[in-house]
């Protein structure tokens, strides 16, 4: 069973969390500073685009995802779909109520 | 043949270290189920909290001028800080789960404590602002007020930095969902953070004893796994409670 | 071998039950209060579900009571409401979501895959005590004076307008959801990692297939519920604000979280049922399933699409059309797959060798129920009759089907057709084929008669109603207590059988599971030896071998 | 027979009698919806026979003892095809067949009488646009559509008239919308159906459909002295609503003048269209609904006007076509008892009656 080898062999090292960490606080500087910006509609976008990259980082490289067997990406990607489940299908119901009827 | 443990084929040439439960086959088996669970679990943790976040986005489409005016009651520096120290809880965290791979006992020990005392960090500096919200009646329920929203003058620091018009006070009365919200979210946040602490505690014991350096490293990982989630859904409420819109 | 039946059983006067297996190796309450082996806590599960059950059933047998009369007489309005209450959240929360899997599940997994025990045995234990928790608060609920919300907790009700136990009965919901929830992880992480040589996806039985589509609904469904109650009991204690209209919350978002978990719940519930149920049926015919891959793939179909159907519940309830048509055509899709096992089934049965045990009764008797409680689900899935039916006895008709019809059917037959197995003693044949008879025709006299009613307008969750519909609620309530003598018959019949029973052997049925390679009862660790898969399942041709070569070792 | 329990005997004779399967067809819907309900019954009997006949007819050709020995047979996808394909079109069928049904339950006519109808903790209040107050009970005239108009004050109510096929959710905060068009005089049952406390099955009451002329008679017979219109004018007065909304140019709030079924620009952007939810909106959350050029000042009335005053409110300002009533109610606010005289004199729809009370056409 290779996967398992593949699993208990990767280690990821400290070089790579060095890198990680700084490029988190970036983000995290430039997600502050955007919001002290105008940016009307944007604003929310950028803020949720600028989390989700670190949260991609973060699950990636700290969370050993990148490195780690398929099973483990499906249940992330799992995760992440049936959370946009909840929330786009109870949107559906939220976003055409100000339609009226038909 | 009773009392036996059945040693199949495959098995019987590898020696068992201590820690291979009776019915794994191996010690990757072991590993592997382990780590699996650990991602199942945090696969519900994301659906708990994404019925939350449901409802924020709802909330927030809904009453936007209340949660604008909401937000600026907190406290971005305080809550930059607190990003900043999770994330580097994080790395410390990371820095631990390698130190055990790496069988480093003194690094994991001290990575774990500096984690532990960021956690604490974070914490602490949550209950500043916990207690800043207290006292100007910003907690829903019984003694919930508006006043801060109604007459923003009537509080001059915030109104200094974002020189907030009053809202009307049917959307003044909205704010309350902001809070309810905000409380319930980092309210959750916090008790993952406080368990998460508490198994921080237990880990630097036995760290210490190097429990966890001698070659079985599953349940450090899955520490680790929790504490990087943690830290993922203080990103996105970070972004979503304080950043919702501080220019002026 | 006889014309009538497959059973093949050891001869009864040598035959001896091994004296080393999973119930003798450890003695006293404690060995069992501190179990961790996956057989043991089934065991425990099996006889606390048993008690709920009950505890439920005699809440049904109230109900079916005071409906016997028009007027409100047995029992006041306010009590009524309670006991439906109660029914509801203990056969839904502490009945039906554990039944199948955290019996049949916990018992056969491992087994049915060659692993000596569930990827964790600990957090399985765990499991169990927090059902136990759950179930002993709900109890306690009931001794303090109830609760009257209705199982489905709506708000605002359930927050500003009772002032029943709603908190408790929520606690305790929420408990048994973690313990849904430890049993899933459980069984997904088991199945996926524990599999012993040679077990390939597609050489699993359809049981596991079912009850890890279940188990998936199970950890991705529950802790939406988890939140929803919490949010209750923070409403109902603190007045957030988030369900209450009054303070601008919508109280429709409640039932949006809320049937988030609780639509793709039916199907936690009816899973692991329809996978006893291919078990059974191939067994019995002595054929592999009909199109094994189609039934095996239906049922991850069947968990996927599940959570993509909930507004169903809310048709008439104020959601935007828009999303009613969105979910009305989602919910028609998801009734496909059950479609196709049906008639996967029934054509399992063709060209077979068919006997009539019990369990195969009762497995008739669920395809027969399944199919009338699915097609009218369809009723309630089309938006347009779902104006007139929802809310009314159509709704509950429709649900006893699928859920009582379908699913206690597939544990009942599930329970004897692996009764062998875990005690080491048969049950008596002609009685429980009885018995099997008796919970058909008194089900079908219970439940059928609401359909009428249903569609004749009767609203659900009343304690009085019109005169004109008595004949119909006394139709009802006579079988009802058919139905009860029909699920009393198999716990006297059971019991009788651990001491009195025929020894079993090995493998009574002729079935190709790996469960049947091991003794009856068995091993604490479940194989003397850890089975290598080498053929598909439910191949009776292989077990026709492997019996030959084995009658001739012995011969030797 | 006389074995059997008298008892018995009496109810199996009074139901093979009386036996039905729906309750009468007495709305222009119902016909409909009973169409498709008989076909998806049509469709279930067709399927559940199917499936009894094939296990029936294997468990009998292919039982043990005719039939020793199984034949494996492998699966076939080109019958997972068949039924998969077949159940889904029909599946597909009902679906566009429901949501043709379910369109026309919900979509009122133009022209449809409106009736408003209040739930609250356990009885339904029926509210005419001529002022005649119901309790537990409807009464609606046959060949006319009838739009009832629900608000719920505390729980989740449904009002359900099986005979006529309809029943809407009665929600807390929002009203909901039905229409049904009533075909045969009667009396019919109307149930809550939405689990509501302690007394639910208590919340039930009557439908009395009349002919046109009935109808008229009972109008008049329960007529309560002041229209809901006029109800809503008092109140409008009390609540000094006029102090802004008036027709004057240094008005600090839009006159309502004609402004039912107008489209409107919001300060917010975006248009709407003021219906009755948006004119309840707007009085209970002002701020999210100011009308363009004007300023966010209107305080908010929630908790302070009973759904029935509100309702009240709505049709006095549905009935507004030009601003001579509220010039009225300016100068009679200090003189209230006064006002009712005023109000007499006035040449307004609302004092019509409800025959003409329909929608106001700028």
């Amino acid at each position: 069973m290779s996967e398992h080898n593949e699993h208990a062999q990767h280690i990821v090292g400290p070089g790579v969390y060095l890198v990680i960490l700084f490029a988190l606080l970036i983000g995290t500087a430039l997600t502050v500073w955007a919001s002290f910006l105008e940016l009307g509609f944007w604003n929310p976008i950028i803020a949720l685009a600028i989390a989700t990259t670190k949260a991609v980082l973060v699950v990636l490289f700290f969370m050993h995802v990148k490195y780690s067997s398929k099973l483990t990406k499906l249940t992330v990607i799992s995760g992440i779909f049936m959370f946009l489940v909840l929330i786009s299908m109870t949107l559906t119901d939220y976003i055409s109520r100000a339609w009226g009827s038909w | 043949m009773p009392n036996s443990s059945v040693h199949t084929a495959e098995s019987a040439h590898e020696e068992h270290p201590a820690y291979l439960r009776h019915h794994f086959n191996s010690t990757e088996q072991q590993a592997d189920a382990a780590g699996f669970a650990m991602w199942l679990f945090l696969l519900t943790e994301v659906m708990f909290f994404s019925g939350l976040f449901t409802a924020y986005l709802i909330y927030r489409n809904w009453y936007y001028p209340a949660f604008v005016s909401g937000s600026h009651q907190l406290n971005v520096v305080w809550g930059t800080t607190n990003t900043v120290v999770l994330i580097f809880s994080s790395f410390t965290m990371a820095m631990g789960v390698w130190c055990a791979e790496t069988r480093r006992r003194r690094g994991l020990v001290l990575s774990l404590t500096l984690t532990f005392i960021l956690g604490l960090g974070f914490l602490g500096i949550k209950t500043i602002e916990y207690r800043e919200k207290i006292e100007k009646h910003h907690v829903p329920g019984f003694h919930y007020s508006m006043q801060s929203f109604l007459d923003p003058q009537s509080d001059p620091e915030v109104y200094a930095e974002y020189h907030d018009k009053p809202l009307v006070p049917d959307m003044a009365r909205h704010t309350e969902l902001y809070f309810s919200l905000y409380f319930l979210m980092t309210g959750m946040h916090a008790l993952h953070m406080i368990i998460g602490i508490g198994i921080l505690g237990f880990m630097i014991l036995r760290a210490r004893a190097g429990a966890y350096t001698a070659g079985h490293v599953t349940f450090v990982e899955n520490i680790g796994l929790y504490w990087h989630f943690v830290d993922i859904i203080w990103i996105y409420l970070f972004a979503l409670l304080y950043l919702i819109s501080r220019h002026q | 071998m006889s014309e009538h039946t497959i059973v093949s059983l050891p001869d009864q006067a040598t035959a001896r039950i091994p004296k080393d297996n999973y119930i003798t190796r450890e003695n006293g309450l404690l060995s069992w209060l501190l179990t961790s082996d996956h057989k043991r806590i089934a065991i425990l599960y099996l006889i606390s579900i048993t008690f709920f059950f009950f505890i439920g059933g005699a809440l049904a047998g109230l109900i079916r009571l005071e409906l016997l009369t028009p007027q409100a007489d047995l029992m006041a309005t306010d009590t009524y409401n309670k006991v439906f209450t109660m029914h509801g959240v203990i056969m839904i929360f502490f009945f039906l979501v554990p039944s199948v899997p955290a019996t049949l599940g916990n018992f056969f997994i491992p087994m049915m895959i060659g692993a000596k025990d569930l990827a964790l045995p600990k957090i399985n234990l765990l499991s169990w005590y927090l059902y136990m928790t759950g179930g002993l608060l709900a109890l306690y609920t009931m001794t303090v004076g109830g609760v009257d919300t209705g199982w489905t907790f709506t708000t605002p009700l359930s927050t500003h307008y009772v002032n029943t136990n709603v908190l408790t009965t929520g606690l305790a919901v929420f408990v048994a959801g973690f313990s849904s929830i430890l049993t899933g992880l459980n069984f997904i992480v088991t199945i996926h990692k524990m599999r012993a040589p040679g077990l390939t996806w597609f050489r699993l039985p359809l049981f596991i297939w079912a009850n890890y589509a279940a188990s998936i609904l199970m950890v991705l469904g529950t802790p939406v519920l988890a939140i929803a109650i919490v949010l209750v009991a923070l409403e109902r204690t603190l007045g957030i604000g988030v369900f209450d209209p009054t303070k601008g919350g919508d109280p429709l978002l409640f039932q949006h979280l809320f049937w988030f978990y609780s639509h793709p719940a039916v199907y936690i519930m009816i899973l692991p049922g329809m996978g006893v149920i291919s078990e059974v049926i191939s067994n019995f015919s002595r054929k592999r399933v009909f199109g094994y891959t189609a039934v095996a793939f239906s049922s991850v179909a069947i968990a996927v699409f599940g959570f993509f159907v909930w507004a169903h519940h809310m048709f008439i309830m104020g959601i935007s059309n828009y999303a009613v048509l969105v979910f009305s055509l989602l919910s028609m899709l998801v009734a496909v797959p059950s479609a196709i096992k049906i008639f996967n089934w029934s054509l399992t049965l063709y060209k077979g060798s068919i006997t009539f045990e019990t369990p195969m009764l009762y497995a008739f008797g669920f395809i027969g129920l399944f199919t009338i409680g699915g097609m009218t689900g369809v009723f309630l899935g089309t938006s347009g009759t779902d104006i007139h039916l929802t809310e009314t006895y159509f709704i509950v008709a429709h649900f006893h089907f699928v859920m009582v019809g379908g699913m206690l059917m597939a544990f009942l037959a599930g329970i004897h057709f692996w009764w062998p197995k875990m005690t080491g003693r048969m049950y008596p044949e002609k009685i429980s084929q009885l018995a099997a008879v008796v919970t058909f025709i008194g089900f079908n006299l219970t439940f059928f008669p609401q359909f009428i009613l249903g569609m004749l307008g009767m609203p659900r969750r009343y304690a009085a109603y019109p005169p004109e519909f008595q004949i119909l609620n006394v139709f009802s309530t006579a079988g009802a207590t058919i139905l009860g003598v029909g699920y009393l018959l198999p716990v006297l019949y059971l019991i009788w059988s651990l001491r009195y029973g025929a020894i079993a052997g090995d493998n009574p049925w002729q079935a190709t599971g790996l469960e049947w390679q091991s003794q009856s009862p068995p091993l604490t660790e479940n194989f003397a030896e850890i089975p290598v898969m080498d053929h598909e399942a439910y191949d009776y041709e292989w077990l026709e071998k492997q019996q030959k070569e084995k009658g001739v070792a012995s011969a030797e | 027979m006389n074995h059997i329990s008298p008892v018995i005997w009496q109810f199996l004779v009074k139901w093979m009698t009386n036996f039905a399967l729906l309750p009468p067809e007495a709305s222009k819907i119902a016909p409909q919806m009973d169409a498709l309900l008989f076909f998806l019954i049509l469709v279930s009997l067709i399927g559940l026979t199917i499936v009894v006949l094939l296990v029936v007819s294997f468990s009998i050709l292919y039982r043990k003892k005719r039939h020793p020995v199984a034949v494996q047979v492998e699966g076939s996808t080109l019958l997972e095809a068949i039924w998969t394909i077949i159940p889904l079109g029909l599946f597909l069928v009902m679906f566009v067949w429901g949501a043709l049904i379910y369109f026309r339950v919900y979509t009122p006519p133009v022209n449809a009488m409106n009736i408003y109808v209040v739930g609250k903790q356990w009885m339904w209040k029926v509210e005419h646009p001529g002022g005649q107050h119901e309790i537990n009970a409807l009464h609606v005239p046959t060949g006319r559509a009838v739009q009832l108009t629900l608000i719920s004050q505390d729980v989740f109510h449904s009002f359900s008239i099986p005979a006529f096929r309809v029943k809407r959710e009665a929600i807390p905060g929002r009203y909901t919308t039905v229409w049904f068009e009533a075909t045969t005089p009667g009396t019919y049952h109307l149930f809550c159906t939405q689990y509501c406390g302690t007394n639910h099955s208590q919340m039930i009451g009557d439908v009395v459909v009349m002919t046109p002329e009935e109808y008229r008679k009972w109008l008049t017979r329960s007529d309560s002295g002041a229209s809901l219109a006029q109800d809503g004018e008092r109140l409008f007065a009390s609540l000094s609503c006029a102090a802004c909304h008036n027709a004057r140019p240094d008005a600090r709030g839009p006159s309502l003048a004609n402004v039912y079924g107008a489209k409107l620009s919001l300060s917010s952007g975006g248009t709407v269209i003021a219906d009755e939810a948006y004119l309840r909106e707007a009085i209970l959350n002002p701020s999210q609904h100011i009308t363009q050029g004007y300023a966010p000042i209107m305080p908010t009335y929630q908790g302070q006007i009973s759904e029935e005053g509100v309702i009240a409110l709505i049709e006095f300002i549905k009935n507004l076509n030009s601003d001579y009533r509220v010039e009225q109610t300016i100068n009679t606010t200090d003189m209230l008892p006064g006002s009712e005289g005023a109000a007499k004199g006035g040449k307004t729809p609302a004092a019509k009656g409800p025959a003409q009370n329909g929608k106001v056409k700028p």
